[in-house]
């Protein structure tokens, strides 16, 4: 018990302990809900979602943020939407092609952050507004992909009882989040963005070369941000300049939830997982409700979202307050809470310049 | 007094030379940019445009600092400007006196503000995230008060707000100029300007000192809020009509833009209201010339993008050195030549 | 609870909240309902194609009688509007065509041409200026929304057979006010004094920022410069009626209420109903906006 | 012992680096043998550190040369240095309190299987290499657990494990308790006898002469000069620190306060305490007297001042100032009453870094004036250079940023912070850790004379000798509750020993 519960998985078992509270709530209010054919759409719906969620969650767990995932992901969708019905480019060509650049385009971001030593979110910033600025640049309209490979991806699916459907892209995003947990949980790479998120500088003074895992954690994002251009552009067979607008701000969002801090150096990618379910279960929620109007739709979202951090913040307090007992004289909060470091132990959260 | 000059010209230097850049490229856009003339006792040119379409966010910028400068970040303004747009205009239609609506949406921003503080200096939420929270609600909320409609109004006296002049400039910029001046005088006249930079760069160092750090954090969240409140007013008063789905629509991040121009870290510590000014001008003024040049609109956000990376760029510490050995070279081979 | 015993359920997957004039429409859509009995169910997509997709695959999974969908993009729905034929709901694009090889995925589509309306707008500039010079100005909507570029190119085929028309400025003032007095404040800047004849806006919104702008710019907007534009919101009948605006072609926010009668008709014989209902694209001038002001203040 | 025909392993040829206004090192040289422990000296300000960051990359250098046995080596960071063998314990733990400690030791270079960390492995791995060390602990814990002595070891063990041919620790006993260093010391002769060439930077001479085999003496930047540590008697090495001869009066003779304070004290604990935080004690301060409090690491003598301090809030017991109860809910509750606190992590509770020497100096002068009642620039600058002068905080002038002074004189700048309010009490915490013989001496000078000038200090430290000089009351903690209260001429090093030993010390993890 002891092993499992501790102040880095409690975020996480909170945010599980809420989901699955709400859906009890929704599934009681609307039987419908408790379907497979619900779970399938949840999954599908939300794929792209997710596996811009993967590669936040490495970026915010480096200590950076990336606001530029949904403009690089509405580009995908129109550079793959121009190459397969412009140029008449292979499905698989073209998805080579927009995941290379993509993680280019990654790479060039990690490459400003760490030599201008500029924070990631004005230059991400900028990255957004020049992919959706090149998005538009390619056009401006929606255009529909007709091309017979792309119909048999879209529409392959395993079959759920109850009507459901596994789709590819609900399997992709599913995948994805296998890869990021091993890549963040499992491999050396990991290990170094950890490192990167809790100090920076002690890390470069521990031998990481923090440029090129600065640039990797971006690139990675990137590419992410690609493939859930691929699978949007899966999921609704056409390409669009402004596809995602301001879908970053949920994927912040659903790795917030799941409980990995915007100071970096913890978190993970399970608690996105159920960040982007929460997210989307609230959206079938209130389409379920159907007498929402527009304005309260927007305070019911802000409201949950709220609700979540709430929630999250008394556990966690409580559990600091009065979880650790046993283990010896429990760690006594050091002499000031007000920077928002996980562990208050001295040495943490210190964004010190040098060596005196 | 001489002790609290906003602007000290000497560390403004960037801004100032990146204003000026931007000038000449509206110059060069417009040729009869610069020209001023004085009619009906209000000064007209292009100057005045800038400075006029700037005011909200200058005021945005000028709340924004300060935030920025304790490490927090603020992206709720926008929203709030719409709200307290809707306030004002519901008031006044509404029947109320047009002082007391005014009143109404600069209380509608202060408890905007409060509630942000509350979230981020007592119950800790990281500031991007406790702003998201009215970011995303705070819409639906202005939509709710003019129920998704465009609220018209007649009332002189807050259309005024954007329309009157005063010292034969807009009351806009008037009112945004004397905010960045109160706002200059609030933190350096008084000790709260190294409060805001001591708990910014050292929260705990700040508390054992005796700084009440949560009081610092919470205030610089209301007066963000009360600022965002009057650029909304502002904004609300110049269409006069409280368009509760558009206003302040990413002003957020203009603002934000505009203080890190201003040289402003957003690791937190030292910021200048000055300065922040200066970079809510320099983004109008491109923006405006990026409006007048006759591009395609389809241009509009790639322009931007690369000019933000160049001013990124110009500012970033790397910057120097590197400009410094291209100048070394250039110079060399123009010596040898 | 899926709807009362007898009456219909159908669900609404709305765009957006944006303008004034999507909440009329949404206003009509729940009034339209309450009046013939049927229980809405309506979502607000925020703008966002993902968002009105799964609206619609909750829509089918709590099994309502119809769906009504304004979709934000015309490409990309064919997968879900698939799902919606399969499982027998009747879809009715609202305000907007889709960009499909397969028609049979909607029942019919409830919108005007947004073409046309661009040329209705055109064609009046070319008849009010009569063979005069004239420098027109166009304030477009939001870069990349699907009617801009209809808008765009009807409104420039009607002018293109009178050569005397010259659209010499576009900038997308995003279908705001705000950005519209912005944007005209950049044009009367640019253009030198007294050269701009005509103003063509995308939405009544846009223009109704732009006629501020000429005002504070010293010059009489129906007078001095021409102003035409498309919704036909309140606001700009009373600018009519006050003499600052001279067109607007109205686009009628009244389609979900045909939209519920097609349904009902199509539940009770069973005949198809053609494929595009198409509302008129009408165009009021200032002799009757007094009344048509009237008459409209109170829907939006 | 070491040979000195050994084989130089790393030779530092004329390293030189300039900071903005400061050449903090100035052509030095630094030359290490196989086999052999290098004792790297100097006063604070010296540019020990920096020479260390130029070896390891750490900062890049504006002149010099490094080789590495013979081959000449320019590592663009720490981690090329590693790879050229050099490994390195900063003067701060540079670990990461996120990760988990066997995380922290194999960071970079994790033991894999099929291309993912074998995580069982690289725990087991971890505890076995910290064994080494004398600790016993759950690798796989957050190194967050773990108290700052425990921290340091294994920073060292990490660096040790790193190291193939050069070790450097700097100042890496500040933290550590006797038998820790005990423990340390036997690690490390045994690493020199297996060849390793380790530099070791301490500001205790005895552990100097305890442990090394040559010295080499820095000041201001530049080389003072080389010599056998057995060739080199302790004065003459005092002398080359300081650039003068010390008298030979140590400043640590007892010299308690001229009479012994009788009434009422200033300021009275009666069993506060804290639940999970510190026992219930007891504590008397009366103005012109100093308590001392001593006790291993973790023994919550720290806890004892957060709670006299405010930082933290007791529940249970009472404190009494002037004789009248008062509730500390906050510093500001404390500093109010006159208080003042200098914590034991100046980096992280002390200095503001970022602002200048002036802000920080002024400013809980000018938080207990509130912020309405700013002091005009000109008070901030009369007070800033006033206590400049009076600590001899050295720095060209106080507009200079805080993070760049040397340790010691940012200790000074922290004192002058709390000087300046003028405080009835000011509690301090390891006032002296990692602060130079010269430095040292002074800060003790000043205690003794704030005590006789009339104010109370209450002061913890880990230097017993020290503690024993200049309190006129000690106060004993072990495992986080009072353990004995010596008063008068009871008051002796030895005394404090026992009191503190009277039971067998336990590791410190939380
Ligand atoms: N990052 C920096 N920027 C500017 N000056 C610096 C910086 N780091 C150190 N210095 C200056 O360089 C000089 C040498 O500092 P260094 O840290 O090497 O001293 P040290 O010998 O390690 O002292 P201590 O014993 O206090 O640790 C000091 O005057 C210090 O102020
Ligand atoms: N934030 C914290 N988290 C976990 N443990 C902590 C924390 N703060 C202190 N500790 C625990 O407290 C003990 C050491 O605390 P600290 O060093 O403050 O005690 P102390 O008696 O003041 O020691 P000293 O003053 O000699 O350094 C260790 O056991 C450490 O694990
Ligand atoms: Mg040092
Ligand atoms: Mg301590």
């Amino acid at each position: 018990m002891g092993r499992f519960v501790n102040t880095r998985t409690l975020p996480l078992l909170a945010t599980v302990v809420v989901f699955v509270l709400i859906y009890a709530i929704c599934a009681a209010q609307y039987p419908a809900m408790l379907g497979l054919r619900v779970m399938g759409n949840l999954l599908t719906d939300n794929a792209f979602l997710g596996i811009l969620a993967v590669g936040m969650t490495v970026v915010v767990v480096a200590g950076g943020i990336d606001l530029s995932v949904g403009a690089v992901m509405g580009l995908t969708t129109v550079a793959l939407a121009r190459l397969i019905e412009g140029t008449g480019l292979p499905p698989a060509l073209a998805f080579a092609l927009v995941l290379a650049l993509g993680g280019m385009f990654g790479a060039g971001v990690g490459a400003a952050i760490h030599y201008l030593k500029a924070p990631a979110f004005i230059v991400t910033l900028t990255a957004m507004f020049l992919a959706r600025g090149c998005a538009l640049l390619i056009s401006t309209d929606s255009i529909p992909i007709h091309n017979a490979a792309y119909d048999t991806l879209a529409a392959a699916a395993l079959a759920l009882p109850g009507g459901g459907r596994l789709t590819l892209v609900a399997g992709i995003m599913l995948l994805t989040f296998l890869a990021g947990g091993i890549l963040l949980h499992g491999t050396r790479f990991g290990a170094r963005v950890f490192a990167l998120g809790g100090n920076g500088h002690f890390a470069q003074l521990m031998g990481i070369n923090t440029g090129r895992t600065t640039i990797l954690v971006h690139a990675f994002c990137s590419l992410m941000a690609a493939l859930a251009g691929i699978v949007f552009s899966l999921y609704t067979r056409s390409g669009y300049a402004l596809t995602g607008t301001g879908v970053e701000l949920d994927a912040i969002a659903a790795v917030v939830i799941g409980g990995t801090l915007l100071t970096g150096g913890v978190g993970g990618v399970a608690g996105s997982f159920i960040g982007v379910l929460i997210q989307g279960l609230i959206l079938t929620w209130i389409t379920f409700d159907g007498t929402l109007s527009s304005w309260w739709t927007k305070i019911a979202i802000g409201a949950l979202l709220f609700l979540f951090i709430a929630v999250q913040r008394l556990i966690l307090v409580a559990s600091a307050r009065y979880g650790r007992s046993g283990a010896g004289p429990a760690a006594p909060s050091t002499p000031n809470q007000a920077t928002s470091a996980p562990a208050s132990r001295p040495s943490s959260g210190a964004a010190a310049p040098s060596a005196s | 007094m001489s002790a609290f000059i906003l602007i000290r010209l000497k560390a403004a230097r960037p801004q100032l030379a990146l204003l000026v850049l931007a000038l000449l490229v509206n110059v060069f856009v417009a040729p009869g940019f610069l020209d001023l003339r004085l009619q009906d006792g209000r000064l007209f040119g292009g100057l005045i445009d800038i400075l006029n379409r700037g005011a909200p966010v200058m005021l945005l910028a000028v709340g924004m600092a300060p935030v920025i400068a304790t490490r927090g970040i603020d992206l709720s303004v926008g929203v709030i400007m719409a709200i307290s747009g809707a306030v004002a205009a519901a008031g006044v239609n509404a029947g109320l006196a047009w002082p007391l609506a005014i009143l109404a949406a600069l209380a509608t921003g202060l408890v905007c503000g409060l509630w942000n503080g509350l979230l981020v200096a007592v119950f800790r939420l990281q500031p991007i995230v406790a702003t998201l929270i009215l970011m995303v609600a705070g819409r639906g909320i202005a939509q709710l008060i003019t129920e998704g409609r465009i609220l018209t109004f007649t009332e002189p006296h807050l259309i005024a707000v954007a329309g009157a002049t005063l010292a034969a400039l807009p009351l806009p910029v008037v009112l945004a100029l004397l905010a960045a001046g109160l706002t200059g005088l609030l933190v350096r006249a008084t000790a709260l300007g190294l409060f805001v930079e001591a708990v910014g760069t050292n929260p705990r160092s700040s508390r054992l000192a005796g700084v009440h750090t949560s009081l610092v954090l919470g205030a610089v969240y209301v007066w963000s809020g009360l600022m965002a409140a009057l650029a909304g007013l502002i904004a609300t008063a110049d269409i006069k009509g409280a368009d509760a789905n558009n206003a302040g629509l990413w002003l957020e991040l203009d603002a934000i833009l505009a203080v890190v121009i201003g040289g402003t870290s957003l690791y937190g510590g030292r910021f200048s209201i000055g300065r922040s000014v200066l970079g809510a001008l320099v983004l109008q003024a491109m923006r405006t010339a990026i409006l007048r040049a006759g591009l395609p609109p389809e241009l509009n956000l790639v322009l931007m993008a690369l000019v933000v990376a160049a001013v990124l760029t110009q500012q970033s510490p790397a910057f120097r050195p590197l400009a410094q050995s291209l100048v070394r070279r250039f110079k060399n081979k123009e010596a040898q030549a | 609870d899926s709807g009362d015993k007898k009456g219909l359920t159908v669900g609404f997957s709305q765009i957006g909240s944006e303008s004034g004039w999507r909440a009329a429409e949404t206003k009509l859509a729940r009034q339209g309902a309450e009046q013939r009995g049927i229980t809405l169910k309506f979502s607000d997509a925020q703008q966002r194609q993902e968002n009105q997709i799964k609206a619609v695959r909750s829509f089918i999974a709590q099994g309502v009688d119809a769906i009504l969908l304004a979709p934000v993009v015309s490409s990309g729905w064919d997968e879900v509007l698939g799902e919606a034929k399969a499982a027998n709901i009747p879809v009715i694009l609202l305000d907007r065509q889709i960009d499909t090889p397969n028609v049979d995925l909607y029942l019919t589509a409830v919108t005007s041409d947004t073409i046309e309306e661009g040329r209705v707008a055109g064609r009046w500039l070319a008849g009010k200026v009569q063979g005069r010079d004239c420098r027109i100005v166009e304030i477009q909507g939001t870069v990349g929304a699907s009617l801009v570029a209809n808008r765009k190119k009807g409104f420039e085929e009607a002018i293109a057979t009178a050569p005397n028309l010259h659209l010499v400025r576009t900038q997308s003032g995003e279908f705001t006010r705000a950005k519209g007095k912005e944007v005209m404040e950049g044009f009367l800047k640019a253009e030198a004094p007294g050269s701009i004849c005509a103003v063509y806006s995308h939405n009544d919104d846009m223009m109704i920022g732009a006629i501020q702008a000429i005002k504070e710019a010293g010059l009489k907007p129906g007078t001095d410069i021409l102003t035409v534009s498309i919704d036909g919101v309140p606001d700009i009948f009373k600018a009519m009626a006050d003499g600052d605006a001279n067109a607007t072609v109205e686009l009628a926010p009244d389609m979900a209420p045909r939209a519920y009668d097609i349904l009902l008709a199509y539940r009770k014989d069973h005949a198809p109903p053609p494929k595009w209902v198409q509302t008129p694209s009408k165009l009021y001038e200032p002799d009757t906006a007094a009344a048509e002001y009237a008459r409209r203040k109170d829907l939006y | 012992m070491a040979n000195p025909e050994a084989p130089v392993v790393l030779a530092a040829r004329g390293l030189t680096r300039q900071y903005p206004g400061v050449r903090a090192l100035d052509g030095v040289d630094l030359t290490l043998r196989a086999g052999e422990i290098h004792a790297l000296l100097g006063e604070n300000g010296a540019g020990k550190s920096t020479l260390i960051n130029l070896l390891t990359g750490a900062q890049p250098r504006d002149g010099g040369t490094i080789t590495v046995d013979g081959v000449e080596i320019d590592p663009d960071g720490p981690g090329g240095a590693v790879q050229a063998g050099i490994a390195a314990v900063y003067q701060e733990i540079t670990l990461l309190p996120n990760l988990s400690v066997a995380q922290n030791l194999y960071l970079g270079r994790e033991p894999t299987r099929w291309g993912l960390v074998h995580r069982s492995r690289m725990n087991r791995e971890g505890a076995a290499l910290l064994r080494r060390f004398g600790l016993t602990i759950d690798a796989s814990r957050p190194l967050s657990d773990f108290s700052t002595a425990v921290q340091q070891l294994i920073a060292i063990a990490r660096a040790v494990d790193l190291s193939a041919k050069v070790l450097i620790l700097d100042e890496p006993t500040a933290s550590l308790d006797t038998a820790e260093v005990q423990t340390l010391f036997t690690l490390l002769r045994s690493l020199r006898d297996q060849g390793l060439a380790i530099v070791f930077v301490t500001h205790f001479l005895d552990q100097v002469y305890a442990l090394t085999d040559r010295i080499t003496v820095l000041r201001n930047g530049r080389l003072v000069g080389e010599r056998r540590t057995a060739d080199l008697p302790r004065l003459d090495l005092v002398a080359m620190m300081l650039g003068k001869t010390p008298t030979a009066e140590s400043h640590l003779s007892r010299r308690p306060a001229a009479a012994t304070p009788a009434g009422a004290p200033l300021v009275r604990a009666e069993g506060l305490g804290r639940r999970r935080l510190v026992g219930a004690f007891d504590a008397e301060l009366h103005a012109g007297a100093v308590l001392g409090a001593a006790g291993l690491l973790g023994s919550g003598r720290t806890e004892t001042a957060l709670l006299l301090f405010g930082v933290e809030t007791a529940d249970q017991g009472q404190l009494l100032v002037d004789g009248k109860a008062v509730t500390l809910r906050s510093p500001r509750d404390a500093i109010r009453l006159g208080f003042g606190f200098c914590p034991e992590d100046r980096k992280l509770d002390g200095i503001v870094a970022g602002l200048s020497i002036r802000e920080n100096i002024v400013l809980a002068l000018q938080a207990k004036r509130g912020w309405w009642r700013r002091l005009s620039t000109a008070q901030q600058h009369e007070l800033a250079d006033r206590y400049i002068k009076l600590l001899d905080i050295r720095t060209p002038d106080a507009e200079k940023p805080i993070q760049l002074l040397s340790g010691g004189n940012q200790q000074k700048a922290l004192l002058a912070r709390w000087l300046a309010t003028e405080p009835r009490l000011l509690i301090l915490d390891e006032p002296t850790r990692g602060i130079d013989v010269g430095a040292h001496a002074e800060i003790v000078r000043l205690l003794e004379d704030l005590r006789d000038r009339g104010m109370a200090l209450y002061v913890i430290s880990s230097e017993i000798e020290e503690v024993a000089a200049y309190s006129d009351r000690v106060l004993v903690m072990r495992d986080r509750a009072p353990a004995g209260l010596l008063e008068g001429d009871s008051i002796t090093p030895a005394a404090i020993v026992n009191a503190i030993a009277a039971d067998h010390h336990t590791q410190g993890a939380a």
